[in-house]
């Protein structure tokens, strides 16, 4: 199988999409002549043309609403933002529309739109472009959220995606763009709503989802080494969550560390963390341990922000203290 | 003012009819409410029925569409919704137009074309400004009538919309229905300009006034305009001026304005003007008038009669219509 | 001490703080001419003028960071949202101005805000306005969010919020500005941090804040009923958490039920069930219960709108269920 | 072309050591980048030094504030900012004008009245509008200068503000730092209309268009545009054409422009175009220019020095400049 990026990826998933679908267009700001801030869309300009690729003006409330009124007639808008800290502006159209225009239509209306782009923290960017935000798109009924974290996992959910009749966010990283993994050549669709286990392991679960895995799969690689055979439960989707898979694991190993990169309070995160606890009372030999980003906004120079975020070391802790091997 | 003569009779009477069957819909509504069987907002359209069906009758809704804000009954009747689901929406029923998820504010019909229903002041533009968008994308030649009041034009997506409909050449059609108010607001306290049209030239689009309380002047603008944006794909903002007979919902009592004014627009009725008119052009009677305002009422009791004997929902139900 | 109804309790608040202090303005939709959507800011404007009763346009997000960057320089704006709802339009300026500015700064700016208005489900709105939103404020670091349960404490947080030189969101509920209570007529302050036992008990503790708590302290005299003694702690504050107090009242009663009128993933409800199950792991004798909102956009249709709603009957059940009473 | 013998030649020297200043701030930033000194986005203001520095010369930071995007480095010099604190800043130092904590976008400096360096495209909009509202409140004098860019003017924020700085009489100075380009977007691809200053008839306000590749051009417009505002407490809208040199941030080739156009541009350079008139005033000789640079030079390697030195913020600094 070859090995690509991420980016790679998520562009043949729309690529594919869009050489199958007339009614698949991808907008937002950049993804035209400059190929995405990112380079995700790198050729489809060149591709499929200025109708199908469109350069927006720097307004995320207008184009996102735009892109939910063309999928209400029959369109599939990608909306890809530029990075999620931006989609705040456009929050209401998400929320209050591409959520909620079924309901209010009493069914007639669907909306097949995805909305996608970097979330959470890259790199040296400060507090205004470092926030993880997809807790605030799983709190909300109306839509699906994924948040893949290898190349595989990307192209298969987002094809997925973009086929399904419901909007769907879909929040990657900037830093995993990069990211190579294996993508067959072949097509392949994934569920969205499935998790994965990612490895298997008997004594703690770790189970996190997005850019964090890769830290989560080297924790468990490093608590090997000390003897703890860690289960690595990779969520994918973030709404619907895939509670069974949730509850086998921890069902399994009777320990669990929730890693999520977004600050605690109503987190997706501490949301899980409650899940276990409730439905696993009986099974658990330790409270649920979430490793989260520090309570504060992010800061721009780059040791304090290492030390913010999640890290090896946090969830090896965490693992350890969940094991009673401290 | 236009001359009555040139159009089809039939054709005016259905209009007025129209017209006639919002204003007795929106009485009855009103009349309801105080009986509780309606709850929430109401926000009635008593006063502006000359905008929608004035507009409505100049499209053609087998590619056209049209999005309104939560004042949305009167549009819901002009695009030819039967008042009967209109109303039992209004109670809650299942038999409602969206099955009592949405009240008042979220009137849609995608048959006909009319996508809601907004509650959001000005989220509406944005959507429409996206189903322009389709329109575009498929070329089928349909323009899309979005209608907003006078707060909402202040709205950021306002803005935002106009400027992507000119640059992406979307054939939307941006009714501001000013009818003086928002809320308790009157425009000339929040806006810096009292003329909406000339917003446009900001976006190089053209900018129009028309008159709400008018039928004909309605449909004859609309008419013409709508022909222009088919052609040229070029958006274009119309500020129609209207009035809203009663407060912002039924909860208000709209001390902000005087009798007086009220008074004034009130001689200019749609419904007293159109009816003048074919009376004077000996096209109508009194009588046929009074026979033709009985059949509105009695089609607007049905529909009361249809909604309090509908079903609520089903508790389940709730739960459907969330995803696709 | 005489009985007032929220709605004045929070005007006396602001009166009282507008009068200690020219530098407090209020501003919003409807404030001054129309006295108030909910006629919570009635006899404002004729008391203090139109400069400082300020009736906007309807443009959250331009008022919301006019207000921002009036109080970055030194004044201390009350904004008041319609509903929050419609804050969704102004979320950017919240967080990504308003909690961030000091931080942006390296602490040389304030932001002494206020922003106010009713949060949650009224009756008969159906699902663009039928939504608790305070989860994606008690989320972001850099503010500080209250949601107050009577007229005493709204009074006495908000007061507090307005001095307070902090971002200070208050979430109030259009149908409790009716409720009333007994408010002394000396000035008195209330910490924001800080939660409230509104009910001693010992068998289960019920935890909530806001519009729930009446329902709360119904659920608990039924719980009485059939001799379950119920200990209601109101927590006030959702950003600071007290945590003290919630761990105090679960290693009291060694049972938790928490009421949270918000939808349930990512909310503040079972972030709090996180935190109890982990910080009081050895303590609970049951696993901690969330009364959440159906996962589901609410619907007009009043038996609907109601069910889709905690209810006391639902507390009643899960206070049950966690003490094996069922 | 403004005449340079009507001023204080030490005046006209400064604000030419400002712009110089700037510039080769901004060239060893980059350098300082490619060392991987700096990290994450670093929007550079080569090309643009005569709007900053004009504008700021034109006003009194006693009592005027100004506000712009992460593109602020030159805001931040022409305000008379330490270039040590803002390398520092650009380094992660604890040093740095904001504790390491904001990085190239988020220059601040309260007591110049310098309130940043914001990320978000259009968000320092409402917030300068709000700073106006401060000095109507107080009856202080002042006004603000908000600067953003031909990418930020089509943000709903712009739209929002200006209508309220309209009713509200407050006296704000918007100014489109147009450098033609929103990150890759040129400005026709994505704006309705080629003059920005058309839009301001929408918010009945006046609109300007201003050189901004000429530091007396810059200055005396502003000039004459603040007192005005001043007293007449009506805001104001000023297309100020410009271009930036480098791409839109340091690892943004900029492949989208042609060189041809950068020449054009780099024709009417501010730096040489002020420095040409002195020396053909007799103000300045090339060999005071050169001594001039060198000084500038010199005070930059400072800069680097002083950051370089700097210590790294403390981990516990984390947690503070949260709360109040
Ligand atoms: C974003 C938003 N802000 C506030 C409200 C509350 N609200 C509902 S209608 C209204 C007034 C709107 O006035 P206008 O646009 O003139 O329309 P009209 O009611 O006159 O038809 C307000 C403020 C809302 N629904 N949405
Ligand atoms: C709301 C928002 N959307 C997108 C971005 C990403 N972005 C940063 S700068 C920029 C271009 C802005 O162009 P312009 O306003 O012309 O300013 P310039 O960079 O030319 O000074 C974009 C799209 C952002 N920071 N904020
Ligand atoms: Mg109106
Ligand atoms: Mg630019």
């Amino acid at each position: 199988m070859p090995e690509i990026q991420m980016r790679e990826a998520i562009r043949q998933a729309m690529d594919e999409e869009m050489a199958r679908d007339g009614s698949v267009f991808l907008l937002g700001e950049e993804v035209g002549e400059y190929n995405g801030a990112y380079k995700v869309s790198k050729g489809l300009l060149d591709k499929y043309g200025a109708k199908r690729v469109l350069d927006t003006p720097i307004t995320e409330l207008g184009f996102t609403g735009l892109a939910v009124g063309a999928a209400s007639v029959g369109l599939r808008p990608i909306v890809e933002w530029m990075t999620f800290n931006f989609s705040l502006l456009a929050l209401d159209q998400v929320v209050n529309n591409a959520a909620k225009m079924r309901h209010m239509s009493g069914g007639q209306i669907k909306v097949p739109i995805v909305l996608r782009g970097p979330n959470g923290p890259a790199e040296y960017l400060s507090s205004q472009h470092s926030q993880a935000l997809h807790s605030y798109y799983a709190h909300i009924p109306g839509l699906k959220v994924i948040a893949p974290s290898t190349p595989y996992d990307a192209k298969g959910l987002l094809k997925t995606a973009i086929r399904d009749d419901n909007p769907v966010v879909m929040a990657e990283s900037e830093l995993a763009y990069g990211w190579t993994g294996e993508v067959p050549e072949e097509e392949y669709l994934i569920p969205i709503g499935k998790a994965d286990v990612k490895r298997e392991g008997s004594d703690v679960s770790l189970i996190s989802f997005g850019k964090p895995m890769r830290m989560v799969l080297e924790a468990a690689d490093q608590l090997a080494d000390i003897g703890l055979d860690a289960e690595v439960l990779d969520l994918r989707s973030l709404r619907p969550l895939d509670e069974e898979a949730i509850y086998a694991t921890v069902r399994k190993t009777n320990r669990a560390v929730v890693i999520d990169e977004a600050w605690p309070i109503a987190s997706v995160g501490s949301h899980v963390g409650w899940m276990i606890s409730k439905n696993c009372f009986d099974d658990l030999d330790a409270p649920v341990e979430l490793v989260h980003s520090e309570d504060v906004p992010m800061p721009y120079n780059h040791t304090l922000e290492l030390a913010a975020q999640p890290s090896v070391e946090k969830i090896v802790q965490a693992a350890k203290r969940v094991s009673y091997k401290e | 003012m236009s001359d009555v003569t040139k159009y089809d009779p039939e054709w005016l009477k259905k209009a007025l009819r129209d017209m006639l069957l919002i204003r007795r819909f929106e009485e009855k509504a009103a009349q309801m409410y105080g009986l509780r069987k309606i709850g929430g907002f109401l926000h009635l359209y008593n006063g502006q029925e000359a905008v929608a069906v004035g507009s409505v009758a100049a499209v053609d809704l087998q590619k056209d569409y049209l999005l309104t804000s939560y004042r949305d009954h009167g549009h819901a009747i002009a695009v030819g919704m039967d008042p009967k689901n209109v109303m039992a929406e209004l109670f809650g029923k299942i038999t409602g137009c969206v099955r009592g998820k949405g009240g008042s504010m979220h009137m849609f019909d995608v048959e006909r074309h009319f996508l809601g229903g907004n509650g959001i002041v000005g989220a509406q533009i944005p959507i429409a400004t996206g189903v322009a968008f389709k329109q575009m994308y498929d070329e089928d030649g349909g323009v899309t009538l979005c209608y907003f009041g006078d707060g909402a034009i202040h709205q950021g997506a306002f803005h935002e919309s106009l400027n992507l409909a000119k640059i992406w050449k979307l054939p939307a059609i941006y009714i501001v229905e000013n009818n003086h108010f928002g809320m308790g607001t009157a425009v000339k306290r929040v806006s810096g300009v009292d003329d909406f049209s000339v917003k446009a030239a900001g976006y190089d689009l053209p900018g129009y006034v028309i008159n709400g309380m008018d039928f004909l002047e309605v449909y004859e603008n609309i008419k013409k305009i709508a022909e222009e944006t088919r052609k040229t794909n070029t958006a274009c903002l119309i500020d129609i001026k209207t009035y809203r007979y009663k407060g912002h919902s039924i909860s208000d009592p709209a001390k902000y304005r005087t009798k007086e004014e009220l008074e004034q627009y009130k001689k200019q009725d749609p419904i007293v003007q159109l009816k003048s008119q074919l009376i004077e052009a000996k096209l109508m009677t009194e009588d046929d008038f009074k026979a033709l305002d009985d059949d509105v009422k009695n089609q607007v009791q049905e529909a009361v009669d249809f909604a309090d004997q509908s079903e609520e929902p089903a508790l389940h139900t709730m739960y459907e219509d969330v995803l696709a």
